[in-house]
């Protein structure tokens, strides 16, 4: 049966209304619960750096971040920024790492998330620093996690594009960020980063408080990793100098 | 007085085979060899698998039904794109489901799931049976075809997680019996492993069958 | 007299037992026989005579159904004894017990300047009834000529590369007369030109002083005296072309037909073989039975008797009949023995054109002679390309590729891969040293039947 | 010998149709022409007596070929292992540590290979075909000698089972067996075999300052890490065994750590020798990985955009598992090109692959063995075009 011309437009008319109808009702509905979704990723991400979060649900997750992190937005001299260029207010979970990294490191923006007793956001656990870099195919970033000290690592976690399986894509694993805690990232006041070491299995003699073992095979991701800890730990220099002459002050007070 | 013709049961034999043939003689992925991306792309792990395979099996199942509902309204002229659209409607709702209630899943997927239209099980039960068959057949049709896809992709799925990263749905299995370090199997996470257990799959269905490619 | 062609690819396989160059005395076989086996081309043979018939040598016996002018007739003259048949009724054997004195059917005589002069026509059909136009062969297929076709050009091999070969300016001493007679009566049944390969390395051949033919000199080893190879560098076979081929004897035996007047089935063989007591030359007639001349001349007891050369004769029994093209009877021991570790062991007494380890012929220089026996020395293995067919096949042909095209019955491939230019002998050579050991004559004649009947 | 005759003869009833054991007939068969040639004669129509090779033959000559490169390996295993681990060993200790390690290896890659090979050969009801004999002995060749057992057991199995069987067994395979074994491996299991830490220490620990890193995992490093370039810190690393651990003499002769077959150019030449001069490998390919290697290494010496650029052209022809593969892997026939001029081409471009691998790839230090896969894989369109010359040469005949 070959129908009109005027059926076929009609039909198809009726065919887009209905269905764009229904795509946008569904957009509208959904949007609540998809923008919590997005957010709760992000925390949970954050989170993860410092605490174990396996055992949590969402909203959980969602509490204990507002209980616990406290986040501001700095720039390289480690001044904090409450508004962006064009006057908006600046979100630190809303900053997109990966769009800053292609800025020269000037002009960036570097969140900071605060970690401090649930309901007391004087006494600070922890300080996390998103971070970004190149692995050996693709990028590479994560977060770290300082003590107050900021000189301890409390924790990382990496996540990776492109690494091989295997051997890069290692990073992932809890096996490879737990080498990282109890590290130290100054010696005597200079930085000295946290390094990972060629080849795995070193002997233990060369693992001091800036070493760690590496990864067989992945020489290469190690070393991306390697390059970007330190770079962060240049690019947030000045924050964790004021941060830390804060937190002397605030011990002075104290005492 | 016309006599009323007996309806034919809910289940007949002939129905009953709407579904049973696409899960072995008639296998859309190792017979047909359709809708391989997919299936080489997100098995590294079940869990991904599942949620692709269930939302495969919705979108094919309900576009089945609403195409063949409305098969007497469709011009024919314009039926390719009319079933294009609702399957890239179908999809898109199932993504945005994802997004909001399985956010991470949403992310792993991510344009897998989008690449469902072009997914060539799905449009070509619609122009091969739902353009010509009664609703209840068509849902039929494609819960067989959809459940055909779905055991293969976990099939390939399941070996791929067990011996790339030793779990089973993300439980690590091998520590489970007592096998520490388990050696993961990196091949089974590239793409190339997937095309090599799909192979086995293949090989070993077709040897059984007695399947020879015309 | 053209440039000569040299060829660099092919071996010599160099056997014990070279027949020294005499006529041995001995007496005629009782029996001849006329095999249709020996005629590739004939599918459905039809007899013309039947058992207790008396025959003239000349008196044509039987004809294929598919080109019934072609009469194929008795060497000899005689009774029909027996009429052997096979499987299916497969016409194999027609037998004819000798007179003593031959008697042959007489046929109108020419001399030289009359076959210049007469019709063809009248020239073909005397041909076509007395029993010579069997030895016309046409290429591609290997097939007896339809003498309904013109060829584009007609090829004489003049010498024989082969195992073990008889030589044949021997065997045609004192027949360049009726040589020259055939040469002259070829040269109009074609448009073309009569060719002739002579054998290069030897000198002050008698072949190189023929008239009316273009002489061609080849020099190089097996298979250089092949007339495949001579055609492929001469004037080689495209699609729809048709090149005709005859032996050398069977040129002196078209002459003879001409200047005497009578179908001479009579021919020089030579008796050769490592199980050969006295190998030489024997004179005797097409179909001749073989056990007169192989009693008590035959050392060992399993022996194999070979109707032509080793390379692409035919195993007959010590009491066989020779085939209708072959020249030479071949005597070689059996192979059935499983050697300890043969596989291995490294020797210089087994023959190989290739060098693998331990096998250590190649250092024997090429004058020694071998003892080759008919084992298989090996088992028949999938096919592995080695690339050594290229090396044993003088021709631009890829071998490898042909016989894959065959075993996948692709024609297009078979042409355009040259089939249309080989036939068995041409093949012979990659058979022999196939490490997979496939039979690849067999094959080929697969393929060129495949072809031939599409 | 008569009595080992008697045995099969004896027992063959037993094999044959009908017989108890009348589906393991491959097996019997196998054994039985491994000790004796078939006393199979030639047809009736057609050659009447044949060549004195056979495939067996032609495969045992590879494998003879393989020897110096094993014999070597084997010495260099425990030598190796006395150099890192600092211990004072003799020649004979060095032999019998290494007898230890490679011979496990060895009799697990047969044993697994070999399994596969009679389960198909039983199902399809063939005899075993020799080229196993020659992937059996290659795999232990091209491993590390720190490579677990269960490793080469599973690579075997998959290489035969993958690599060959599905392609129809044989003669049929796209891909070598061997290299297709050890890309599982590099693939599946890439810790231990992405070039660190190939010296087999057993329970010991090395001394200090020693790298058991081949030399393509280190010159790779350096170039990416742009430490200088490649030749000096080569001429840096494992000065604590001796100043001249990685001269171009010992790279050469194979006194360093790698794969068990391939350190040593010097016996891969050897073997190439006698595959040469037997005529069972083709001369046209190895030269043409050889040739294509050094002057393509040459070429980037001119460009010289890093340090692994850089370094002399005829190091690379002496580092990894070039040589070996060119040798052993390139001339396999089943899955070279087949046509004679196609063998240039097909080595050359090997060659060529197999530099522009190891200086761009950073992830894949061992060019060759990817290079040899990949052109495998184009061997039959080089061969295409090569057949394609020749029928068109015939086209163009005819119409002149």
């Amino acid at each position: 049966m070959q129908q009109s011309n005027t059926y076929i437009i009609v039909f198809s008319a009726v065919l887009t209304i209905v269905l764009g109808g229904l795509l946008s009702l569904a957009n509208q509905g959904l949007k609540p619960m998809q923008q919590k979704s997005v957010e709760l990723d992000t925390k949970k991400k954050i989170l993860s750096a410092v605490t174990d979060l396996q055992e949590k649900k969402g909203d959980e997750i969602i509490d204990l971040y507002g209980q616990t992190i406290e986040s501001v937005v700095v720039n390289i001299d480690g001044e904090i920024l409450e508004k962006d260029k064009d006057g908006n207010p600046l979100i630190a979970e809303n900053i997109d790492i990966a769009k800053n990294y292609k800025m020269a490191p000037e002009e960036r923006l570097y969140p900071v998330f605060k970690y401090h007793q649930a309901g007391n956001k004087e006494a600070v656990e922890a300080y996390i620093f998103p971070i970004y870099g190149k692995g050996l195919w693709g990028p590479i970033w994560g977060f770290i996690a300082l003590e107050t000290d900021l000189n301890t690592v409390k924790g990382v976690s990496f996540d990776h594009k492109s690494e091989t399986p295997g051997l890069g894509a290692r990073i992932t694993t809890a096996e490879v960020s737990n080498r990282y805690v109890g590290k130290k990232v100054y010696n005597d006041g200079k930085l000295a980063s946290v390094v990972m070491l060629k080849g795995e299995n070193n002997a233990a003699s060369n693992l001091d408080e800036h070493h760690i073992d590496g990864l067989s095979g992945a020489t290469l991701t190690a070393k991306g990793v390697n390059e970007m800890l330190e770079n962060y730990f240049i690019y947030y220099k000045e924050y964790m100098n004021k941060a830390k002459t804060n937190a002397t002050e605030k011990v002075a007070l104290l005492n | 007085m016309v006599e009323k013709k007996p309806a034919e049961p809910v289940l007949s034999k002939r129905r009953k085979k709407f579904v049973s043939d696409p899960l072995n003689d008639d296998n859309p992925i190792t017979v047909q060899v359709l809708g391989i991306c997919s299936a080489l792309a997100v098995t590294t792990q079940m869990k991904p698998t599942l949620t692709m395979a269930i939302s495969v099996i919705m979108v094919v199942v309900f576009a089945n039904l609403i195409i063949s509902l409305i098969r007497s309204l469709i011009p024919s002229r314009v039926r390719i794109i009319v079933q294009l659209a609702l399957v890239a409607t179908l999809v898109t709702l199932v993504s945005e489901v994802l997004k909001a209630y399985q956010y991470d899943m949403y992310k792993e997927l991510s344009v897998f799931v989008g690449l469902i239209i072009t997914n060539c099980i799905v449009m070509g039960r619609l122009e091969a049976f739902a353009m010509a068959n009664k609703p209840w057949d068509s849902i039929l049709d494609g819960l067989g075809n959809g459940l055909g896809y779905s055991w293969i992709i976990l099939a390939v799925a399941f070996f791929r997680e067990v011996l790339g990263s030793g779990k089973v749905f993300g439980w690590p299995v091998f520590e489970a019996i007592g096998i520490q370090n388990f050696p993961t199997n990196g091949l089974m996470v590239t793409p190339v492993g997937a095309f090599f257990i799909l192979g086995i799959i293949i090989w070993v269905q077709r040897t059984k069958t007695g399947y020879v490619e015309h | 007299m053209s440039h000569t062609l040299k060829l660099k690819k092919g071996f010599d396989i160099n056997l014990s037992g070279k027949a020294e160059k005499k006529l041995a005395a001995c007496d005629q076989p009782k029996t001849f026989a006329l095999k249709p086996t020996d005629f590739v081309g004939i599918q459905r043979p039809k007899v013309m005579v039947a058992v207790g018939d008396t025959v003239k040598a000349g008196t044509p016996l039987l004809f294929c159904k598919m080109m019934e002018e072609v009469k194929y007739c008795a060497p000899v003259s005689g009774e029909i004894i027996e009429i052997k048949r096979g499987d299916k009724r497969k016409l194999l054997e027609i037998i004819i017990l000798a007179d003593k004195e031959i008697v042959s059917e007489p046929y109108k005589k020419f001399s030289a300047a009359e076959i210049q002069q007469a019709e063809k026509s009248e020239l073909v059909n005397l041909m076509i009834n007395s029993g010579v136009w069997p030895n016309i062969i046409q290429r591609p297929y290997g097939v007896v000529a339809n003498p309904a076709d013109t060829p584009k050009s007609i090829f004489v091999s003049t010498f024989d590369t082969s195992p073990l070969a008889a030589d044949i300016s021997f065997v045609l001493k004192g027949e360049e007369k009726f040589f020259q007679a055939g040469i002259d009566m070829l040269k109009k049944l074609t448009p073309g030109k009569v060719n002739i390969g002579v054998n290069a390395d030897v000198s002050q051949d008698t072949f190189s002083r023929i008239n009316n033919a273009e002489i061609h000199p080849v020099s190089g080893k097996h298979p250089a005296g092949n007339v495949g190879v001579q055609i492929h560098h001469i004037d080689p076979i495209a699609k729809g072309d048709l090149v005709w081929t005859v032996s050398a004897y069977g040129v002196a035996q078209i002459g003879k037909l001409f200047l005497e007047g009578k179908y001479d089935a009579s021919k020089v063989i030579a008796l050769a073989g490592s199980e050969v007591k006295n190998p030489q030359y024997y004179k005797t007639y097409t179909g001749a039975c073989i056990n007169k001349f192989v009693e008590q001349n035959v050392t060992g007891d399993e022996v194999r008797f070979v109707s032509g050369n080793v390379l692409t004769g035919e195993k007959i029994k010590s009491d066989g009949y020779l085939g209708f093209y072959h020249q030479q009877v071949t005597v070689i021991p059996e192979g059935t023995h499983s050697e300890f570790l043969g596989w291995i062991l490294p020797t210089t007494k087994k023959l190989s054109f290739h060098r693998a380890f331990g096998l250590l012929s190649f250092m024997n220089g090429n004058k020694k002679e071998y003892v080759v026996d008919t084992n298989m020395m090996g088992e028949h293995r999938a096919f592995v390309q080695t690339g050594v067919f290229e090396k044993v096949t003088p021709m631009d042909i890829l071998p490898t590729y042909l016989i894959k095209a065959i075993l996948a019955e692709d024609f297009d491939e078979m042409e355009s891969l040259g089939i249309y230019e080989m036939i068995e002998e041409d093949i012979a050579l990659c058979e022999f040293v196939d490490v997979s050991k496939n039979n690849l004559q067999q094959l080929l004649r697969e393929g060129l039947t495949l072809i031939k009947n599409s | 010998m008569k009595f080992i005759k008697d045995i099969f003869d004896k027992n063959k009833p037993a094999f044959e149709k009908g017989g108890k054991f009348e589906k393991l007939m491959p097996l019997f068969e196998t054994f039985e022409t491994l000790f004796f040639v078939p006393d199979h004669v030639t047809p009736a129509k057609g050659a009447q007596i044949r060549d004195a090779i056979d495939l067996k033959r032609m495969m045992m000559t590879v494998i003879i070929a393989m020897i110096p490169s094993l014999v070597f390996g084997i010495w260099n295993v425990g030598y190796q292992h006395a150099l890192a681990t600092g211990q004072a060993m003799d020649f004979g200790q060095q032999i019998w540590l290494g007898t230890l390690v490679v011979l496990p290896i060895v009799i697990v890659s047969y044993a697994s290979g070999l399994t596969v090979e009679f389960i198909f050969g039983i199902r399809k009801g063939h005899a075993l075909n020799e080229g196993f004999l020659v992937s059996g002995m290659l795999i232990p060749l091209v491993v590390p000698p720190t490579i677990p057992l269960w490793q080469v057991a599973i690579a075997t199995v998959f290489a035969v089972l993958i690599g060959k069987e599905v392609f129809g067994g044989t003669g049929m395979n796209i891909f070598n067996v061997a290299l297709t074994a050890r890309a599982f491996l590099y693939f599946a299991y890439p810790s231990q075999i992405s070039g660190n830490v190939w010296t087999y220490l057993g329970d010991k620990n090395p001394v200090d300052g020693y790298t058991g890193s081949t030399i393509l995992a280190i010159a790779n490093e350096a170039s990416v890490t742009k430490s200088g370039s490649v030749v000096e810190v080569l001429a840096n690393s494992n000065t604590i065994i001796s100043a001249d651990f990685f001269s171009f003499t010992n790279m050469f002769l194979g006194f360093i750590p790698g794969s068990i077959g391939e350190t040593s150019t010097l016996m891969v030449l050897i073997g190439a020798v006698i595959l040469i001069a037997t005529g069972v490998g083709s001369w046209k390919i190895i030269t043409g990985v050889f040739a294509g290697a050094y002057l393509t290494a040459l070429m980037f010496n001119m460009i010289g955009a890093n340090g692994f650029m850089l370094m002399p052209a005829h190091y690379h022809l002496v580092i990894g598992g070039l040589a070996f593969g060119a040798v052993f892997m390139a001339t396999d026939p089943v899955t070279a090109t087949q046509t004679e001029r196609g063998k240039w081409i097909y080595g050359i471009l090997i060659g060529i692959l197999t530099i522009v691998i190891r200086v761009f790839n950073p992830a894949y230090p061992e060019g060759i063995m990817l290079a040899i896969l990949l052109m495998n894989a184009f061997a039959p369109l080089i061969d295409f075009y090569i057949v394609k010359a020749n029928k068109q040469r015939r086209i163009q005949r005819a119409t002149v």
